[in-house]
């Protein structure tokens, strides 16, 4: 497959002494915050510090879902700002990412579900946001693998559609937002660990490396599930706590499931890549953890829960199961934006559904970045609600919002 | 390959029916669909995913590169390695392009067993054997698997045996997966928690990198030698490439059985640089390593090539266990232990001969040459790959997905890194190898699933009352695990009919619910009123023996989160109900507090949401009905007040409570009686009723009933975001005296003004009932995105109202009344008129009868 | 799936527990004094250490008692248990 | 083939709970009335007496009300009726082992969970109360009534497992 990716991506540089902007963490978030700085901005004088290798972290360990159908007004901006950028991705970034609009579909099994289907639709529609509500014979027709068996423990009463969600190659696309950055001139540094930041004067002046001390105009911290350590460095709390999130894939299989099914009553959510094999999440395990493992327990019943919602997926094999680490947010949404130390600010708590804002919260992050405050799309996702009570509480309208 | 006349461990007296893509071939217990299609002559088993070349039997294992077919008798399963597949009567297999088919649902019966030993032992061999020969003469619990078929000798009472079983994961604190193939068709997951682990998993072979490598007829050495012996295939004329002894006596052990070997070693620096043949290997050419281009030609049918062997390490990687590179051995042997996991015999690398150190042989095409024959990854790939600046071997996994096929790359790992080493100018051990993850083998997901399906996935709870209602023609609601009956259709009634003429019951006459569901705690002890007060928005050391009180939950952040009324039973002693969904967040939320934030408190909480089964009994004549029920009590409101209860027996025999409670502002009690008299309760008072012409009614007219009072519905008209504030039910937060929560409501976003709050909302159509779940405007004109002031939480037609009606949350909401909102849906625009919640008997005169 | 030891049980499967997340977070003394910035800290602010952490867990389905656990989290090897209102000795 | 064993419902005996510290003049109070002390190694029955915690037990089958236990506790800890809250399952055979091992986590060897033994666990992921009786390889298990026909389902299912 080595084909579909282009002859050369980027080139290791040696770090400079000194940088206008240095992002930690060279996952999606990080790697688009310092494409757009590039870009958007023209600030190229950037590092993005990445511990191990570029996007190893939860950017390729995700189910690669995309959609944008939040409830609330805040959430539903960004990431139809998002959405609205991997419309326009594989041309700005010329690299075939695969992004796929195949349509996500949100099961709902009880009363209570459907109400929050079509209080969302609603929402999403007045918000400019692609949605339809789908009654059971309409979920049937749009997805016909799905057991729609009204006999069955939480039988499928109808689903919310946004057509324009769907998939992409999560690779191919650190490959692509790397290489673009790496294009404009950042500096992609891996195998470099921040181990100290320097705070001055309440201001963020420099950070400490493995392999030295860098000098930093404004700081950016992307670090997803490590974000309370990396930020614990500068000293600054963050209400985050970080969770293992596990996955599986099949073998490849010949064509089965057209689209994206989630469930969140029952804990699934599956999509076929388009090498054919199935993708599926399972549920947070419960406990805090940077292991990059769950329990078993998990998956065993996530299989359980599958197998309900598709019996035509019994006789397909585990492959390979593994886990993320996500950094979970109280009100199950992210902060981006400044942070109690002058020029550093943070880009974190995606939790189980960041891979499909990285282009957006790139973008807001690198605006956030380069004008040292937040962009309108981001102002309301500030550390700060957490003291004010204007959480913007994506629970209630999915208990995992990947 | 040709059968030999005998040998092998095969039993000849029987053949079996075995059929390939459509074709009969012969087969014997012991085999192998491999081993049968050797036999049978037929080389090309498979085709490769990308490339569509042909492919063959690479190994004789689970280590298999390129042989995955389709099964489709007796059981159906995509994509299985065909060296895996025991031969039986009736197989019936195809070859594949690398994509399985999926065939229906699984309904084999797959069975799970937890299971609990002091030693587990993972594998059979010499090393396994003895390991758990001595764990068990030492008079230890010890489970022994082997993924072989051979049955694996009696250790005794204490000892769980177990062939054809292959450990597929290992979790922390030694949990341990097995899974078992109890038939052709049938697997068993064993999940052992193991005092100890020991990993006596062997090594396997890994073949060497040149052009052509990918044919049919390349096979590992040791897979030749297998076939030999297990299988008595012998082929006429092989090749044997070799970097180590192994190989050497691979190639003598053909020889003995007549083949005509030529033995290719590098030790003696000489290589394979190319195999050649159409569709399958017909000869190789053979030159010195230094001088490829000096090449010889032989004819061959079997090209059997060792490059060296690797530790089967994948379970110690499941608990990151460490590896590290061995030079003379050139392969990654265990690095550091894992908690109570031991590594014994060629799986730490003991016994592995040394190889001269070669993977890729120069001279070859590398664009023919495969490193990842299941990816079909080639050293052009790789080439490409560190070409275009990639470092890491996970990038290079992922720009060419060397090592991400079925096989986990387990043939192919070590040659990517030691080539892409050798292409980046590092050390194999800088580049280091990637991890395996669980399974070991590919395991199905029936077999995952195991007998969690169908009517065995959850619990589906009904209350003793459950069969009445199916009876009764009840449709039933899902509430959490329970299953609530919604309502009770007559014949040729819609839901709305069913739900008005229940509603009008309840009015009117008298009506009966099943509220068993509702969560109970009783609370026992000298603080429990203060225990009360610390949690509930009101207080309860003011509540009077005999009485109950409605209450309200928020969690620390302010937000409802449960309501449910409080008894005060005694001095010492309450009974507090729950909604059904939330009953045992409730009470495991009452112990947190208790146990770890006042342990102090003398309180002790318990659930008796099963002890008791609670019959509603609603409306205007709901006094008739008990008074005739229960004739003992006075149920006259001035001895029977609102809100306060009385003890009784049912029956003569069974302890009854009658608490005058109302969720509908109608006259109404509930009984509760312990759950064995649950049935004859309901019956009791159904035919105490029927004189009356009792309804029963489900959880829709109780929701309607409770809408036009503005009663709310913690997690329908809330969500979460809710305060008790914003529910208009200030009257119910105390000022005085502190409960969890209270702080969060004077922050600043909390404390608004302009939150969105309760309202009513009356849709200018009477007949138009508005969606729940409706999203509210002002202005229904405005492009998107459109400003929200709020949703509809719930909505109803109602029999009393002789209208629909529904309530919102709306900002700003309570100054809003008399205004019109708009509902902008998918058929129009609805316009409603905010009022306020409460649209049946403001005043309360109906509570009383 | 971890194996837990319940300081009244003995060792018990992950599932038979629930998980409550960072041990010695008091409720304020008195939470009305608390300010918006400390009283955000108790609500939603919790350590989340990458290595030893103290945490909280309840033996749900067994005998429904509290206790702190020792646990690292970046191996999950548990070092021990210990009561509620315990310093920890582990 | 299936497993040797068999699965009988016995209704439901009676049931009090009982909080108390267990070194309590109360608890003496109540050994008193019990005429046996209370088992306080955890996880063990003593005269029908079962360790639920360690200052919580199940009084089971035995002549009691919760009026004469409340009584003797004297407003120290806490006695609640409970004979409806739970029903008895009982698995017992040879095979009664192999049939909740298919759904149980614990450890059930004769060593670990031999007579006297009782647990609060899971069956089938429902919380039970497991009590060890007699001397044969039986089980008694004590499920709140609405959960009792999905662990009847899967006690069925295992029996009816093939060899």
């Amino acid at each position: 497959m080595a084909e579909s990716h282009p002859d050369l991506l980027w080139s290791s540089p040696e770090p400079r002494g000194s940088y206008d902007v240095v992002i930690v963490g060279g996952g999606g978030h990080g790697l688009f915050t310092a494409y757009y700085l590039a870009a958007n901005h023209g600030i190229t004088n950037v590092a993005v510090l990445e511990r191990g290798w570029l996007g190893g972290g939860n950017a390729v360990r995700n189910t690669t879902v995309i959609r944008s159908n939040y409830l609330w007004d805040e959430s539903a901006a960004i990431y139809e700002h998002s959405l609205k950028l991997w419309e326009g991705l594989a041309a700005e970034l010329d690299y075939d990412i695969l992004f796929d609009q195949r349509g996500v579909l949100n099961l709902a099994h009880n009363l209570g579900d459907a109400r929050e289907g079509v209080r969302r639709v609603n929402a999403n529609r007045l918000n400019g946001v692609d949605a339809e509500w789908l009654d059971a014979d309409g979920v049937r027709a749009f997805c016909p693998v799905v057991n729609t068996d009204p006999g069955i423990r939480y039988p499928v009463l109808g689903a919310t559609l946004q057509r324009r969600g769907g998939i992409a190659r999560h690779d191919a696309l650190v490959f692509a937002v790397a290489r673009a950055a790496a294009g404009l001139g950042v500096h992609l540094i891996q195998g470099c660990e921040v181990t100290g930041i320097e705070v001055t004067d309440g201001a963020v002046r420099a950070v400490q490396t493995n392999r030295g001390r860098i000098a930093a105009g404004r700081v950016g911290l992307c670090a997803a599930g490590h974000s309370s350590v990396v930020a614990g460095l500068a000293g600054v709390e963050l209400p985050i706590q970080s969770h293992p999130l596990q996955a599986l894939v099949s073998e490849l299989l010949e064509p089965v499931l057209g689209c994206v099914v989630m469930s969140n009553a029952v804990h699934v959510y599956v999509s076929q890549a388009h090498k054919g094999e199935l993708v599926m999440g399972a549920g947070i395990d419960t406990y805090n953890s940077y292991a990059q493992r769950g329990s078993f327990h998990v998956i065993e019943h996530q299989m359980a829960a599958a197998l309900e919602l598709f019996p035509i997926f019994a006789r397909a094999h585990v492959l390979r199961t593994w886990a993320g680490i996500v950094d979970v947010c109280p009100d199950a949404s992210p902060i981006v934006g400044g942070t109690p130390v002058d020029d550093l600010f943070v880009n974190c708590g995606w939790g189980t559904g960041g891979f499909k804002a990285t282009p957006g919260s790139g973008w807001v992050f690198a605006w956030t970045l380069a004008h040292g405050e937040p962009h309108e799309l981001n102002r309301s996702f500030s550390l700060e609600r957490f003291e004010t009570g204007a959480l913007i509480d994506e629970h209630g309208a999915a208990a995992v919002a990947h | 390959m040709r059968r030999l006349a005998d040998g092998g461990r095969l039993d000849r007296s029987t053949t079996l029916a075995v059929t390939w893509d459509g074709r009969e071939i012969e087969a014997h217990p012991g085999d192998t669909l491999a081993s049968a299609l050797l036999a049978a002559g037929i080389t090309e088993v498979a085709r490769s995913t990308v490339h569509g070349r042909p492919r063959g039997i690479v190994s004789a294992g689970a280590e298999e590169p390129c042989a995955y077919v389709q099964v489709d008798a007796p059981r159906s399963e995509p994509l299985v390695a065909a060296t895996l597949v025991e031969a039986v009567d009736g197989l019936v297999a195809a070859p594949l392009a690398g994509f399985g088919r999926l065939a229906g649902d699984d309904l084999e019966r797959h069975d799970r067993r937890h299971h609990h030993c002091d030693v587990l032992v993972v594998g059979g061999g010499t090393a396994g054997a003895a390991e758990a020969r001595r764990a068990a003469a030492a008079g230890l619990r010890v489970v022994w698997a082997e993924r072989d078929t051979g049955p694996l000798p009696d250790l005794g009472d204490d000892a769980l045996c177990l062939s054809r079983t292959t450990a597929v994961g290992s979790y922390d604190d030694n949990l341990v997966m097995l899974v078992e193939r109890v038939s052709s068709t049938r697997r068993r997951m064993w999940q052992v928690r193991a005092g100890e682990v020991v990993l006596a998993t062997g090594a396997h072979e890994r073949p060497l990198v040149f052009a052509g490598n990918d044919l049919p007829g390349v096979m590992l050495a040791g897979a030749a030698r297998t076939y030999l012996e297990r299988f008595a295939l012998v082929p006429e004329r092989a090749v044997v490439f070799t970097t180590n002894d192994a190989g050497t006596e691979t190639a003598e052990a053909l020889r003995a059985a007549g083949a005509a070997v030529t033995l290719v070693d590098a030790r003696a620096g000489h290589a394979v640089v190319a195999a050649e043949g159409e569709g399958r290997l017909r000869s190789v050419l053979v030159a010195p390593i230094a001088t490829p281009a000096d090449a010889e030609r032989v004819e061959c049918e079997l090209l059997a090539v060792s490059g060296g062997f690797e530790p089967v390490l994948d379970l110690h990687r499941h608990r990151r266990g460490g590896v590290r590179w061995d030079a003379p051995r050139a392969c990654f042997v265990p690095h550091g232990t894992v908690r109570n996991q031991r590594i014994v015999g060629t799986a730490m690398g003991d016994g592995l001969p040394t190889v001269a150190a070669l993977w890729l042989v120069p001279g070859g095409e590398e664009r023919h040459a495969y490193v990842d024959l299941q990816r079909d990854v080639t050293v052009t790939d790789l080439r490409r790959a560190v070409g275009a600046g990639l470092e890491s071997i996970e990038h290079v996994k992922r720009y060419t997905l060397v090592g991400t096929g079925v096989d986990q790359g387990r043939t192919a790992k070590t040659n990517a890194a030691a080539i892409a080493a050798g292409l980046l100018g590092r050390e194999i051990a800088e580049i280091g190898t990637s991890t395996t993850r669980p399974p070991v083998e590919p395991v199905s997901f029936a077999v995952l699933a195991g007998r969690a399906r169908g009517p065995r996935f959850e619990p589906v709870r009904t209350t003793p009352i459950h069969a009445w209602h199916v009876n009764h023609g009840a449709v039933f609601e899902d509430v959490g695990q329970w299953k609530r009956p919604w309502y009770y259709p007559q014949p040729g009634e819609d839901m709305d009919a069913a739900v008005l003429r229940e509603c009008a019951a309840a009015r009117t006459g008298v009506a009966m619910m099943d509220a068993s569901t509702l969560g109970k705690i009783d609370i026992q002890g000298p603080d429990s009123a203060e225990f009360l007060n610390r949690l509930y928005t009101n207080s309860y050391d003011t509540l009077r023996v005999g009485r109950c009180r409605y209450g309200l939950l928020c969690r620390a952040d302010g937000m409802v989160f449960d309501d449910g009324v409080v008894t005060r039973v005694a001095e010492d002693r309450f009974f507090a109900t729950t909604t059904t969904g939330g009953a045992a967040a409730v009470l495991d939320w009452m112990e947190e507090w208790l146990q770890t934030e006042w342990p102090e408190l003398r309180v002790h909480l318990t659930s008796v949401t099963e002890q008791w089964q609670t019959v509603a009994v609603v409306g205007p004549r709901s006094r008739d009905l008990l008074s005739s029920a229960f004739g003992a009590i006075d149920f006259s409101n001035e001895a029977f007040p609102f809100m306060t209860f009385r003890d009784t027996t049912f029956h003569k025999r069974f302890p009854a409570r009658v608490s005058r409670v109302s969720f509908s502002g109608e006259l109404a009690y509930e009984v509760s009686v312990p759950s064995d008299a649950g049935r004859l309760l309901w019956l009791g008072l159904w035919k105490a009723g029927e004189p009356l012409g009792v309804t029963a009614y489900g959880t829709e007219t109780m929701h309607v009933l409770r809408a036009e009072k503005g009663f709310v519905i913690v997690g329908q008209d809330t969500d979460g975001t809710v305060t008790p504030i914003d529910l208009g039910m200030d009257w119910i937060v105390s000022k005085t005296k502190p409960f969890v929560g209270r702080r969060s409501l004077t922050r600043p976003d909390t404390a608004r003004p302009d939150r969105k709050q309760l309202v009513g909302l009356l849709p200018d159509d009477p007949s138009v009932r508005l969606d729940e779940g409706a999203q509210l405007v002002l202005d229904p004109e405005q492009a998107p995105p459109v400003t929200m002031i709020g949703h509809v939480t719930s909505s109803y037609r109602s029999a009393a109202l002789g209208r629909t009606f529904a309530l919102a949350l709306v900002r700003s909401g309570r100054e809003r009344l008399g205004e019109p909102v708009y509902s902008p849906g998918a058929d129009g625009i609805t316009a409603a008129r905010v009022v306020e919640p409460v649209f049946y008997d403001a005043e309360g005169l109906r509570r009383d009868g | 799936m971890l194996l837990i030891p319940c300081p009244y049980c003995g060792e018990r499967d992950e599932v038979e527990f629930r998980y409550g997340g960072a041990a010695h977070v008091s409720y304020p003394e008195d939470a009305s004094a608390a300010d918006d910035r400390e009283w955000s800290r108790y609500v939603f602010y919790r350590p989340n250490p990458s290595g030893r952490f103290c945490e909280r867990w309840v033996h749900q389905h067994g005998c429904r008692r509290w206790f702190n656990l020792v646990r690292d989290t970046t191996t999950h090897e548990i070092a021990g248990s210990y009561a509620i209102g315990q310093e920890t000795s582990a | 083939m299936t497993v040797e064993a068999t699965l009988a419902d016995r209704g439901h005996p009676r049931q009090l709970g009982l909080r108390v510290h267990p070194s309590s003049d109360a608890a003496g109070r109540v050994e008193l009335l019990l005429g046996s002390r209370l088992p306080t190694e955890p996880n063990t029955v003593a005269g029908g007496v079962l360790w639920l915690g360690p200052d919580e037990w199940l009084i089971v089958d035995r002549e009691l009300t919760e009026t004469q236990l409340l009584g003797a506790l004297a407003g120290e800890g806490a006695a609640v009726e409970l004979s409806a809250n739970r029903l008895a399952l009982h698995v017992s055979g040879p095979g009664a082992r192999d049939v909740l091992g298919s759904c149980c986590p614990l450890d059930l060897h004769p060593r670990v969970f031999g007579a006297g033994r009782c647990a609060q666990t899971l069956v089938a992921g429902v919380a039970v109360i497991l009590e060890r009786t007699g001397d044969g390889p039986g089980f008694r298990l004590l499920v709140r009534p609405s959960f009792a026909a999905h662990v009847r389902a899967w006690l069925i299912d295992a029996i009816e497992e093939p060899g």
